[in-house]
């Protein structure tokens, strides 16, 4: 059978490849629809035929259980903040160069849209600085991850909060380039993915299949591989 | 037949044709002054403007009653646009062709498309696009695609204006031969007295947005406060045909036609004229500026038309002149325009024979 | 397939012109008879309805994506009420949703352009049509049509080219569906997303050249007609 | 003065003037056959079209030099094109304000606004849009507008092709006066001989796209094979004024201009003719089929002229037919038609004299 | 200030108004000559012109955008050529950004009509005004625009709603800073994004409404003008 699997975006690359691995060891197919979790969310509550959707957070997976859409939630991924700069040394004195506000640009994600903004926000609160940075416009939000990773590795913004896995993921166009500083995780809210089973599927059994495979060793090593933790 | 009463505002402008009634074969022309509204009631009877009111009737076909109008692709009418309105996308041919291909296959024999196209002298024109054509060659084109419609109408406004003198006649022949020989009912605007004197069987005078009255050309002619006469004076039209004097090419005589079973034909030697190209049934046009009178022939002048005539009645044409309309052998009529001492000195007088000296007449065109 | 010796996934090429050139005739289709009704619209409500013609514009896509996904809900007023029509389907997340999202947010595209072409029409030579005998639909496709080609050509331009690189409705109303609604905008954003920029790079050098070439194809065709009628 | 020589290709048709070399002042008519590349020509001088090629020098500037051609907009010519060409997004008067401010101001006396106007009839339609007028109310706001230019040159283009006789009776007079009373050169195409014989100086002929020759109005009146004569004969054209007959206001008569110093003016009355609306400078046009010739004067006929003139030339006109050239009193030219016959019988020669019969004669117009 | 009791950020509103005239003025700046070049370009090359025109439609508006922030980058060449001439500012994350990422991006709106609207002029019209001395500047002004103001605006009409609903290029080139480059569709985004719908559909519809009326009230003012002049 073929079942099709909404993936937030930033899960993009790890959801491929956990495919690729999970067709070959089950013989089903899977297609996968990505895009911005609040979008996905959107499609499903009108009718997208999705079997299974993996989430940016735990909230709109927990809003669809709620309301009968779904089952199964699971946090499959728990991503990490990492604050990145081309040039600025934030690697050996991030505190003091956040603390100094000697840059142009800023760049986080939107808070609302994105969990990565949202800890990045609180990061920046538990410094008393995120007031300050945005009253003084030196914010650039993206509305995901992806575009906030655009606007420093463009150089557009001097530096910005970005996801750990685009900076592990091999292919990263700044693998291994500029400098990283991970803020402490006490800072921030878990940046816990959930992911569900959707309630409208017709093979729930073959969803079922890939959701244990993800879960399992195999899919925990993908997921490790680009960056993000796993529970 | 066409009968009715038409209203049409456009903008500040009232067309109120009041009711009018006239036979539609043949020709009949409109004639008036710049802005009179000709071009509007042509294109009321013709169903151009749905602000169209009133009433129409082409014989017994009703072509509009109070806000109904027969819509105008349906009325069969072949229209000459004063701008010539060629379709920019298409060829000359393709214009025709737009034409022809739209036209009854059942009227099959009705014009020759080849003939028209000989007479309208747009052969080498037929490949070009229609975008940079002069002047004349656009009008001569609309005037071949209205005929090759094998309408049952034809409305032509002002379709010879733009034409040089040659063109003109040879436009004027085509129009002749089609409206004879294939009958089509033709309604043409025109500001040349001489066209409506050449063509024309009636005339309908315009003024001011109103149908002033319909005549025949007979009528019209035959009253010196007449339209037709303010710009040349009054002038006369006799019917006849052209023919060779003595089988000599380049001798033609003026033939009329007698009106009455008693009449006798009058002979005409015609002038020099470029556009004497045909022979057959035509009309004469003689000026009453060009008509003389003597009480008896002349020798040892060079005129060669001297007409016994009777004089019918004479009336005042302008201050000082009188038109002086006498009666040929043949029953039809010509106009000499005199002053009123000439009337005095000759002591001329309703009833009288005279002789009407008419240095040379030209073919109405 | 591979280009260069990258990647490349034709699908959504395929399927990015499909969807471009199925919007551009149903616009044909639809904006056309819209766009002459309103230009030979009389009423004071005219300006309303032209004002209307433009406001799928308005709205960011996303936004009118989502407001669409609502309006087609397979559960909604509008499915149902086609489903009294025997439709069993769905509307969105399918080819037919990709369609119906461009046509709404292009509409303006080819309504506008032949609006104004057929502003621009000589009333003389639509009277001249008429009185040789063709009637309203004859004109339309023999005299009417033609002498628009500009217009045609402005407005089938725009919505090809602005179909073909629209991302936000077709993401929302399509629902990006490998191999079914991904099209070349979504598979380009979905590249750079997985740092797959060579390949995001070559697709969008695809689309710029083809498009580039359709164009210019499309403008030669009507230089060569322009120029044989003057 | 004009001289160059001008090609200009546009599609098949190929324009190549030859050298010509033409006064400039008083009017230039442009005359020739539909298609024989007068609007080109035109176009070409007014240096609107960019591929025109060769020589044109206005007095002592240069217009054209090869490929280099003084922008249109700097030649200073005001144009009168055959189709009006008016600006749509302008009312009537909106149209006159762009010309006339751009008016040169130290051309200030020039022309007056509101002679324009009034003699033009636009004044009712100064508010209106152009969309809408009649054929004829196109035309006259087009002169309106070249005139009140207060251009250094006037170009027209069939002006007056679509106006009724009034409003062409009227515009000749208006061209008339603005020409003789504030000099402007003027260039114009016209497709009726009567207009060229009116107001022409001298004639440009065309034919197939080449200046054939160019003539002043004498010469062209002077051969019989003149393209002018084509549609209606030999025409003469007499320069002189007209006045009242003993002050009475509805009988005129036009007095000639004697040529020669020991010339006397000659007089003729004129026929009832509703143009007559001015006195003054005028030109009499005088056909040649409406001059009868006699070996004396004769009584009792309606003949108001009976002119004394001598035989200067007798040519063949045409086919049986005779041109007999008389010299008037004054020294100017009349022409006579004839038949073979009549010059046999009468006996007429060069050199005699005899007697001029015109019944009455019509003013040009 | 609330509406309905529902908050609404007034700053978007007034930054979308502000980018989307200032992108109008500046396509009509640059659109319209560039349009007049191409519509009397006789040379073979026109074709590719025109097709370049339309180019920037065919990229999904994020990747558009992806590359403008690459071009326009501070440490780019762009930057720093104009650094030669003693510009000393960033190009991105501001209001000249997401001007001219609007302006790049709308640029087909504006030429393609005018571009078919300048075809459509009558030769003869502009030759006469020519003869009544007006040089190319004058002629423009007084006799070409006018003419051509169906084509100005559908231009205007086009860029001005497209602007306002655009999301992708001004998101990517403006850095959505909150109080400084968040247009409204990005606010409108945002909301949808984090379940305050009915912030999202507030402003949707004071989007909408405002739009409907500017466009009402612009097609009313051309109709005025077209009926007087018939
Ligand atoms: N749409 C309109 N709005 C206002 N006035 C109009 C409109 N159409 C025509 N007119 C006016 O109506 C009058 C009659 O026009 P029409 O075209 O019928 O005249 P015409 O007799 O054909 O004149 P011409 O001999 O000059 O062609 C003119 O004064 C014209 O300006
Ligand atoms: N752009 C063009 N392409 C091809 N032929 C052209 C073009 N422009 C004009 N012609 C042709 O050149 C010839 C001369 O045209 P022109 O307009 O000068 O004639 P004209 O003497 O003014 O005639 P008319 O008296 O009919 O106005 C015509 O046969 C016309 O069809
Ligand atoms: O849904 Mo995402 O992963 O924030 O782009
Ligand atoms: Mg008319
Ligand atoms: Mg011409």
């Amino acid at each position: 059978a073929t079942i099709t699997v909404a993936i937030a975006a930033n899960f993009t690359k790890a959801a491929e490849e956990i495919g690729a691995a999970w067709e070959a060891k089950s013989g089903h197919d899977v297609r996968f629809s990505f895009g911005p979790s609040g979008k996905l969310l959107a499609q499903i509550q009108n009718g997208a035929p999705f079997d299974a959707y993996f989430s940016a957070d735990t909230d709109r997976p927990e809003l669809l259980v709620e309301a009968g859409d779904a089952r199964d939630f699971f946090v499959y991924a728990r991503g990490q903040l990492a604050l990145f700069s081309l040039d600025l040394p934030v690697d050996e004195r991030a505190e003091a160069i956040l603390a100094d506000g000697d840059f142009r640009y800023l760049a986080a994600a939107n808070p609302k849209a994105a969990p990565y903004g949202l800890a990045a926000q609180q990061v920046l609160e538990k410094r008393g600085l995120y007031q300050r940075y945005r009253d003084a416009g030196k914010i650039a939000t993206g509305e995901s991850i992806t575009q906030t990773f655009q606007f420093v590795t463009t150089g557009n913004a001097q530096l910005g909060f970005v996801a750990l896995s685009q900076l592990r993921d091999p292919e990263s166009p700044v693998a291994g380039k500029g400098h990283t500083w991970m803020p402490p995780a006490e800072d921030y809210d878990p940046i816990e993915q959930g992911a569900v089973a959707l309630t409208r599927s017709e093979h729930p059994e073959v969803v079922d299949d890939f959701l244990t495979f993800v879960r399992g060793d195999a899919g925990a090593a993908i997921i490790a591989k680009y960056g993000y933790d796993t529970p | 037949m066409f009968a009715g009463n038409l209203t049409l505002t456009v903008g500040d402008f009232r067309m109120a044709s009041g009711d009018f009634r006239f036979d539609s074969d043949g020709v009949t022309a409109l004639f008036g002054r710049s802005g009179s509204g000709k071009s509007t009631l042509l294109r009321a009877m013709a169903g151009l403007d749905r602000h169209t009111r009133g009433q129409l009737r082409f014989h017994d076909e009703v072509w509009q009653d109070g806000r109904r109008g027969l819509p105008a692709e349906r009325r069969d009418i072949g229209m000459v646009f004063q701008h010539a309105a060629l379709l920019a996308h298409r060829t000359v041919r393709g214009n025709l062709d737009f034409a022809a291909t739209r036209a009854p296959t059942d009227r099959g024999a009705a014009i020759d498309r080849d003939q028209i196209i000989e007479r309208t002298g747009i052969g080498p024109l037929l490949d070009r696009a229609v975008g940079n054509l002069s002047g004349g060659e656009r009008q001569r084109i609309a005037i071949a695609r209205a005929l090759v419609g094998k309408p049952r109408v034809l409305m032509m406004d002002e379709p010879l204006a733009a034409l040089d003198w040659r063109a003109k006649a040879e436009l004027l022949d085509l129009f002749e031969t089609v409206i004879r020989d294939f009958g089509i009912p033709t309604v043409m605007i025109t500001h040349a007295p001489a066209e409506v004197e050449r063509l024309a069987d009636r005339v309908v005078f315009m003024s001011e947005g109103r149908v002033e009255r319909v005549e025949t050309l007979k009528e019209a002619l035959g009253r010196v406060d007449s339209p037709l006469f303010t710009e040349e004076g009054p002038v006369a039209s006799l019917d006849g045909h052209v023919e060779h004097v003595d089988g000599d090419p380049h001798r033609l005589r003026f033939v009329t036609t007698p009106q009455t079973g008693t009449g006798q034909p009058v002979t005409f030697h015609l002038g020099a004229d470029g556009s004497t190209t045909e022979h057959g049934p035509r009309r004469l046009r003689v000026r009453a500026d060009d008509v003389a009178l003597a009480r008896k022939r002349l020798d040892n002048i060079s005129m060669q038309n001297q007409l016994p005539a009777r004089i019918e009645r004479i009336d005042t044409s302008a201050p000082g002149r009188r038109a002086v309309f006498l009666t040929l052998d043949d029953g039809q009529r010509l106009v000499s325009e005199v002053t009123d001492r000439a009337v005095a000195d000759m002591g001329l007088d309703a009833g009288q024979a005279v002789i009407a000296l008419v240095k040379s007449a030209a073919l109405a065109r | 397939m591979t280009l260069f010796g990258i990647p490349l996934d034709t699908h959504p090429i395929w399927l990015t012109l499909q969807v471009a050139a199925v919007t551009t005739i149903l616009l044909l289709l639809i904006g056309v008879p819209i766009a002459w009704g309103l230009s030979r619209m009389r009423s004071r409500w005219r300006v309303v309805f032209e004002a209307l013609v433009s406001l799928p514009l308005v709205l960011p896509p996303t936004v009118l994506g989502f407001y669409l996904i609502i309006a087609m809900n397979p559960n909604g007023p509008l499915t149902e009420f086609l489903g009294r029509f025997g439709f069993d389907g769905q509307l969105t997340f399918n080819f037919a949703g990709l369609v119906i999202g461009s046509v709404l947010f292009s509409l303006p595209f080819m309504v506008q352009p032949m609006m104004s072409a057929f502003q621009g029409l000589s009333e003389e030579v639509l009277d001249a049509a008429r009185l040789m005998r063709a009637g309203l639909l004859d004109r339309f496709f023999s005299v009417i049509l033609p002498l628009s080609r500009q217009g045609l050509l402005v407005g089938s331009v725009l919505t090809f080219a602005h179909t073909v690189g629209e991302f936000g409705v077709v993401l929302m109303v399509g629902g990006n569906i490998e191999g079914q609604t991904r099209m070349v905008s979504i598979a380009i954003f979905d590249h750079v997303e997985s740092f797959e920029y060579a390949q995001a790079h070559l697709l969008s050098a695809v689309m710029v050249v083809f498009s580039f070439a359709t164009l210019v194809g499309v403008y030669l065709i009507n230089r060569r007609f322009s120029a044989r009628l003057g």
